[in-house]
């Protein structure tokens, strides 16, 4: 596991984006049949994954996040029925592009988790952090404006 | 700036045990905007909600935020909580530190850090929140049914039941749909017609219901509870009102090589005609096409026959406006054209012939009267070969890849009659499985094999060639493994079915989104499976996905209560989350019309001011009574003129900032 | 007095004009030419006449923190992070870049004085280059520029194979002294100076641009300038982008914002665009409501309302990097010849 | 091209002898041969000072946005790559076809004043095109390139010389026509470099932008109203030029704007000031899209939806990223 300079392991942060009908309910369940997942993963509740635009996930990275997934519910099970369609097609072409500009492609995913899939939640959080912590903190999309002072 | 009050819930030790409440509470103090924290064992509880009542009254609270469990737990209580205290309930935001921190946290200090840092972003949130109001409207109380079909019927029925006006409309002369050209049902083997019949009786008596027959539907605007329709009244060529449904006009008709459409083409019609004996309505159509009045000018004979003074040549279609709260899909299904399908030689030999078009043949008021004869020289077939999943569940480009749903058991029905009126008549039935999930269907199926002896051969025909007046048919029996030749009088194939094609236009036309194939969807494919995802649009019968008369009569009464609930609501309360075009940044570009699931965008051409600048331009807007709050045309409005209430841009961000801070 | 180097000796001289403080000079990033912090590694290009931007960044940078807040609890913190304060060279800088410093410094030097220009400008040395090969989109000539002999603290030659370094005042005798050991002495060399000052003014004399006359442009004008029907015709290709805005020495327009860092809010400066539709943004908008209006402003500015307030000093130094950077080539000079004296023509 | 801008002049001059056009909109001679302005001509004799060369690159499309809301018709001369954008603003409802008139000119070939810098051309005094040849007289003396070697980069991969939309045309038959590349091998190139190459490749490039928004202002997409980067309530306002976050946010989000409806013109990358190859990002975006979602490119016509604002229910997923080869 990377350390950081002050010799203390390193938490990569990870904002989560879910979808308040699937995913975020899926996170719920992950919590009701207590699944660990690592604390620095916080879920940020959006309507539909048609909701998350890409200025939140560079928003994300510029403050100073290590990782951004979104969920959404599976394709074909949308609440709004076809929102996560386009998500799916944006977000594949926004990580392409951040993957072009040299953003370690690792560092974004999309996951589809239902409101049953507590244990999938968990895991994928799990997995996802562990390759975060592997990367370490993002350098690349980071605003030193926002990470490198006190102010 | 806001005045906030933090509320964190202990939950009893479920919160309490793994984060900090006091701490939490403390922290949110020092967030800008928050004058007031405090925590309580269950907030949930008539004590905490009190305690935020008193809180709100007391502080001069403008938006609380509670920390406490899931918002799809209570985030719907502590919004009326809020508004008892005389806050707008949207002022109200939920940090989630039970099922995403406390629960799956161990380690009190990390979880107590996330729980303050959940509450900071639910804070950050907040003070971007504005008061929100939900629109109302008004619902107009009628009901409009497109296709007078089984489904159709049994919706508009159930919906007149109930009280409400509900109006049919139906494209060709009658209401009866494809149940009336059926002959028997399965698996019970009762008359379609005499279970059929009665109901269309009802509808067409019925005070509530009017039918608008050989009609369709012109154009349609507005939204849930208040759609205004265009129908289109086609001109029969005879005046309704005056018409007795005699049918001297029929029979003196001296034009009569037509084919008949309910006959399937079997035999023919005159040109002045109704399409079944129990039509309803029993007023004639005209055949244009076919009539020698309208073709060459002479003739007359009907008009002349009428006594009535019924006949109208001049008659010209009417279009009626008419205003609906809810509109029910009922368009039904076709069979596929076989005409790809040259393995069979459907074009090519008479004797080959759909299924739909055998349930005409045993018909009693069918071309045959009833008698199995075969097209080609009116003989009673001695060997009869079926063969089911034509198109159905196909690989092939021309087939349809899913199960039509209801040939397995209609071949089990016409080879069970078969063999019963005719015992000794041979009957084939090529399949690929034989499904039969449904009430006494196994064992229709089981009887037609073991007690009336019908010859199943599992595995496909590849070939029927006519050679000597006989059908060979070529097929492979995979039981056996091997191929057989079957030398037979007639092949029945069951073609797949497919939706009207008249639905596709209709969809367009109510923003009803289809599938691949064209079967309207459904608003959640579980939990809605009657309702179209824009709302105030139902779903019933064969227009959302194969199924057969129980299936959709049970569907058909479920649409109706989902009209009938409509309808009984006066005023209808939208959600405020809706989106929200700031004109002076739309550019009318229409991308945001195009990703929108419910068709809520339209555009019109609106003095925009900016800040001093006058200019008429065209600019999106949404229509929040239809609107469900996806955000979609939110990301893909690229000068963020389309914002989503309740999830705004700068809300979301804030929230973003404040957990990456 | 007048010292030279052998050109193979510059890097030595760049180490030594680099310690103790920042070396600014024309260096080649990714095939572009602009001026940059020098490093041994770095690619110099003095043979390119003009950098994409001017040397007015290290005096008036494009974005500058002025101060920052901090909120802890309810209480706010006030912290000053000001940098203005590094001591540094600029190499390299021609004679119309040198020439807009007076320009700036009539802007920010004046009352009140602008306390992070004044810093930067008594911190920094000016050590300017004449020009050898100028170009077609020059035009200093017309506002009494000598590209010959540019003004700035150290006047530097490019002759053969030599360095000549002419130190011109004070903050320029100070910094030879710190170079002095790597020079020696070119009293002997004046002739050669001279003329290849002389090669240079001729060039400079045969230049399309330099013939532009610039009469009738200045206070008395101002209306009947500000009303002419030209300025729609002349803005209406202008995309209202900010290049030569950006590009300009002279330019001197800047917003200030804040910056919400999440830990505080840094208050900065950047350079702001009269071309761009939100520049000035108040309540009501943008005061100058059509690209006309702004398009008119920045010209306005640059040849009437600045020589009127400034004894008759134009805010162009007729470097020419709008004529060549403008994305639909409309810039100054075809708006002299549309509104200035037939002879333009 | 002298045959082109002679068929321009006189066409324009029938058309606004007769009353079916008010205006005019092409090229005006500039002080160098190589700095022609867009303008709009109103008379006949105007039209004199209507030039077509091989700078005339300055895409047209762009200003019948605003000459549309105007009274009249207008006569546009577009270049084969510029009727893509033509098209592009009228599915957007951006510009009133019904006032305007298309001539579509025949191309040879635009050329690259900053590559001709590039190559030690200054002081130039004029410049003649013969031919595959163009000859320049400078004060430095005379020089002599073949076109196709200073061809501006969106022309050296042009996308063809087929007009997409036009009233007529005006393509002579002796246009010089030239080799074109691939215009995604660029891409590729970059897609096979290390993810850490990449990034050092796109720092050193956006590190120059100095946000003059020069690549906005002139794209036939972005033309929103009012752009998210100037709105100061959008919450994501960006003036300053802190040489880090700010020129990837601005430069990925604007990218990503125009994904599935940039006509990949390439005026973004010919007026950067900077020279920064901003038409890599869109290509990249059309090349993902025609790999994920089939064969695509806006502004080929004015119907249909565009890629992003359809699906499939059986579309790649975002995770395709991962499974690509490279780092």
């Amino acid at each position: 596991m990377p350390i950081n300079e002050e010799g203390a392991a390193f938490k990569p942060l990870i904002v989560a984006f879910c979808c308040n009908w699937c995913s975020y309910a899926g996170a719920d369940l992950a919590g009701s049949s207590r699944l660990n997942y690592p604390v620095n993963v916080k879920v940020i509740r959006v309507p539909c994954s048609c909701r998350v635009n890409p200025l939140f996930i560079l928003r994300a990275f510029q403050r100073g996040a290590d990782g951004v997934i979104m969920c959404g519910c599976h394709p074909g099970d949308c609440h709004y029925t076809s929102g996560n369609y386009f998500a799916r097609r944006r977000m594949a072409l926004l990580f392409s592009m951040l993957d072009y500009l040299g953003i370690e492609r690792g560092r974004t995913r999309v996951e589809w988790v239902s409101a049953a899939e507590g244990a999938k939640f968990a895991n994928t959080m799990n997995q996802f952090a562990e390759t975060i912590s592997a990367l370490g903190e993002c350098r690349r999309l980071e605003d030193i404006r926002c990470v490198e002072s006190e102010i | 700036m806001q005045k906030i009050g933090v509320f964190v819930c202990w939950c009893g030790s479920n919160i309490a045990a793994t984060v900090d409440v006091e701490a939490v509470a403390q922290a949110s103090l020092s967030e800008p905007g928050v004058v007031f924290s405090t925590n309580y064992q269950y907030m949930c509880s008539e004590g905490g909600q009190s305690a935020i009542r008193n809180a709100i009254a007391e502080h001069g609270l403008t938006g609380i935020v509670v920390c406490a469990c899931s918002p799809r737990m209570h985030e719907a209580t502590f919004r009326k909580t809020a508004a008892v205290a005389g806050l707008n309930p949207y002022m109200v935001e939920i940090a989630n530190i039970r099922e995403q921190c406390s629960w799956i946290h161990r380690d009190k200090e990390e979880g107590t850090k996330k729980a303050i840092i959940l509450a900071r972003a639910a804070v950050a949130k907040l003070n971007r929140n504005v008061p929100l109001i939900a629109g109302e409207s008004q619902v107009i109380k009628r009901a409009l049914v497109i296709g007078g079909g089984i489904a159709g019927i049994q919706t508009a029925l159930d919906v007149a039941d109930a009280g409400y006006e509900v109006d049919i409309v139906e494209k060709t002369p009658t209401i009866g749909g494809k149940m009336a050209m059926l002959d028997k049902t399965f698996p019970t083997l009762d008359c379609a017609a005499c279970i059929l019949t009665p109901k269309m009786v009802d509808a067409s008596a019925h005070e509530k219901i009017s039918l608008f027959t050989y009609s369709e539907v012109e154009s349609v605007s507005g939204f849930v509870g208040n759609f205004t329709v265009n129908i289109r009244k086609k001109a029969r060529g005879v005046n309704s009102d005056l018409c007795t449904g005699c049918g001297v006009c029929i029979e003196k008709c001296p034009s009569k090589k037509a084919k008949s459409e309910f006959n399937q083409g079997l035999c023919n019609r005159s040109a002045i005609y109704i399409p079944f004996a129990q039509a309803i309505p029993n007023v004639p159509v005209i055949d244009r096409e076919s009539c020698i009045k309208f073709q060459t000018g002479k003739c007359g004979v009907c008009e002349k026959v009428c006594t009535a003074k019924a006949i109208d040549y001049a008659q010209e279609d009417e279009i009626i406006t008419r205003q609906y709260g809810a509109i029910v899909l009922a368009t039904g299904f076709k069979p596929i054209s076989l005409e790809s399908y040259d393995e069979f030689q459907y074009n090519q030999c008479p004797d080959v012939i759909t299924s739909l078009e055998f349930e005409r043949i045993c018909n009693a008021a069918g071309p045959t009267k009833g008698k199995v004869l075969r097209p080609s020289d009116h003989e009673p077939p001695k060997t009869v070969v079926f063969v089911q999943c034509v198109g159905s569940r196909a690989t092939v480009e021309c087939g349809k890849t899913y199960c039509s749903k209801i040939c397995c058991m209609y071949t089990a029905k016409h080879a069970m009659l078969l063999r019963e009126k005719y015992p000794d008549t041979e009957v084939y039935v090529f399949y690929i499985d034989v499904r039969t999930p449904g009430k006494s269907f196994d064992e229709f199926y089981r009887r037609a094999v073991e007690e009336y002896g019908v010859h199943y051969i599992k595995g496909m025909v590849g070939k029927v060639a006519e050679e000597d007046g006989r059908l060979i048919v070529q097929g492979s029996d995979l039981i056996a493994d091997k191929q057989v030749i079957i030398e037979a009088d007639m092949v029945v194939l069951a073609a797949a079915i497919e939706p009207d094609p008249t639905a596709r236009s209709l969809g367009t036309m109510f923003t009803a989104s289809m599938d691949t194939n064209d079967f309207f969807t459904e608003a959640h494919p579980k939990l809605r499976p009657v309702e179209s995802p824009t709302a105030g649009i139902y779903l019933s019968g064969l227009c959302q996905g194969p199924k057969d008369i129980p299936d959709t009569v049970a569907q058909a009464g479920a649409a109706a209560s989902k009209v009938i609930g409509l309808l009984s609501k006066d005023k209808l309360v939208g959600n405020p989350c809706v989106a929200a075009c700031n004109e002076p940044l739309c550019n009318g570009c229409s991308t945001c019309e195009l990703v929108c699931p419910y068709g809520a965008i339209t555009y019109e051409e609106h003095l925009v001011v900016d800040h001093g600048v006058r200019e008429t331009r065209r600019v999106s807007c949404v229509n929040e009574a239809i609107c469900q709050g996806c955000g979609a045309c939110t990301v893909t409005c690229p000068s963020g003129a389309m914002d989503l209430k309740g999830f705004t841009n700068l809300q979301i961000m804030a929230e973003v900032d404040a957990i990456c801070r | 007095m007048m010292l030279k180097l052998s050109i193979e000796k510059m890097g030595e001289l760049f180490q030594r004009l680099a310690e103790g403080r920042k070396l600014y000079l024309p260096l080649d990033r990714g095939g572009q030419v602009d001026f940059g912090p020098w490093t041994p590694e770095a690619k110099v290009r003095l043979d390119r006449l003009k950098t994409i931007k001017s040397a007015k960044d290290f005096f008036f940078p494009q974005t500058e923190n002025i101060v920052s807040f901090k909120r802890q609890g309810k209480d706010i913190s006030i912290i000053e992070n000001r940098d203005a304060e590094e001591p540094f060279v600029v190499f390299g800088v021609r004679g119309c870049d040198a020439r807009s410093l007076d320009v700036l410094d009539r802007v920010f030097l004046c009352d009140p004085v602008d306390s992070f220009y004044k810093a930067r400008r008594e911190n920094g040395v000016v050590v300017s280059m004449a020009c050898s090969e100028p170009e077609e989109t020059c035009f200093c000539s017309i506002f009494g520029i000598d590209a010959a002999d540019p003004q700035g603290d150290v006047v530097t030659y490019i002759i053969g194979d030599f360095l000549y370094w002419d130190e011109r005042t004070d903050k320029g005798r100070a910094l030879t002294e710190t170079v002095k050991s790597l020079f020696s002495d070119a009293s002997g060399d004046s002739s050669l100076v001279e003329r290849s000052r002389g090669e240079i003014r001729d060039i400079v004399s045969r230049l399309p641009l330099c013939s532009l006359s610039l009469e009738g442009f200045d206070g008395s004008a101002l209306k009947e300038k500000f009303g002419s029907p030209l300025w729609s015709e002349l803005s209406q290709a202008c995309v209202g982008c900010g290049t030569c805005t950006y590009v300009c020495p002279t330019c001197q327009c800047y917003d200030i914002q804040d910056f919400d860092t999440g830990h505080g809010i840094r208050r900065f400066r950047c350079w702001d665009s009269c071309m761009y539709s939100d520049f000035t943004l108040m309540a009501h908008g943008n005061p100058r409501k059509s690209q006309v209006e702004r398009f008119r402003q920045r010209f306005m500015h640059k040849l009437i309302y600045f020589p009127a307030n400034n004894d008759g000093m134009y805010s162009c130094v007729g470097c020419g990097r709008c004529v060549a950077k403008c994305p639909i080539s409309m810039n100054i000079t075809k708006v002299i010849k549309a509104l200035g004296v037939e002879v333009n023509v | 091209m002298r045959r082109v801008r002679d068929m321009m002049r006189s066409r324009a001059g029938e058309l606004l002898k007769d009353g079916a056009v008010t205006r005019v909109l092409g090229w005006k001679s500039g002080e160098f041969y190589y700095d022609p302005t867009p303008s709009f001509f109103d008379t006949e004799e105007s039209l004199d000072e209507l030039v077509y060369n091989g700078f005339s690159a300055a895409m047209l499309s762009k200003y019948l946005i605003e000459a549309t809301k105007k009274e009249g018709r207008v006569l546009v001369f577009l270049k084969p790559c510029d009727t893509y954008s033509f098209n592009h603003l009228l599915k957007e409802h951006k510009v009133d076809r019904e006032k305007t008139y298309v001539i579509g000119v025949g191309c040879g070939g635009m050329l690259d004043i900053e590559k001709l810098r590039a190559l030690g051309v200054k002081g130039i005094e004029s410049m003649e095109e013969l031919g595959e040849n163009l000859v320049i007289h400078t004060l430095y003396g005379d020089k002599k390139f073949a076109r196709g070697d200073v061809l501006l980069e969106k022309c050296a991969t042009c996308k063809g010389l087929e007009h997409k939309a036009s009233d007529e045309l005006a393509v002579p038959d002796e246009l010089w026509e030239w080799e074109t590349s691939d215009r995604f091998a660029r891409v590729s190139e970059l897609e096979g470099m290390t993810s850490g190459e990449r990034f050092a490749f796109w720092r050193g490039e956006l590190s120059r932008c100095i946000r003059c928004n020069a690549c906005r202002n002139a794209c036939p997409v972005c033309s929103c109203n009012k752009c998210v980067f100037d709105n100061p309530r959008s919450g994501v306002i960006a003036k300053a030029n802190a040489d880090t976050f700010e020129e990837n946010m601005f430069h990925i989000i604007r990218a990503f704007h125009v994904a599935g409806r940039c006509t990949d013109c390439g005026e973004c990358s010919r007026v950067c000031p900077q020279n920064i190859p901003l038409h890599l990002l869109n290509r990249k975006f059309i090349k993902d899209i025609n790999a994920f979602y089939g064969e695509y490119q806006s502004g080929e016509s004015v119907d249909g939806k565009s890629p992003l604002t359809e699906f499939r229910t059986g579309d790649v997923e975002p995770g395709i990223v991962h499974e690509r080869g490279g780092a």
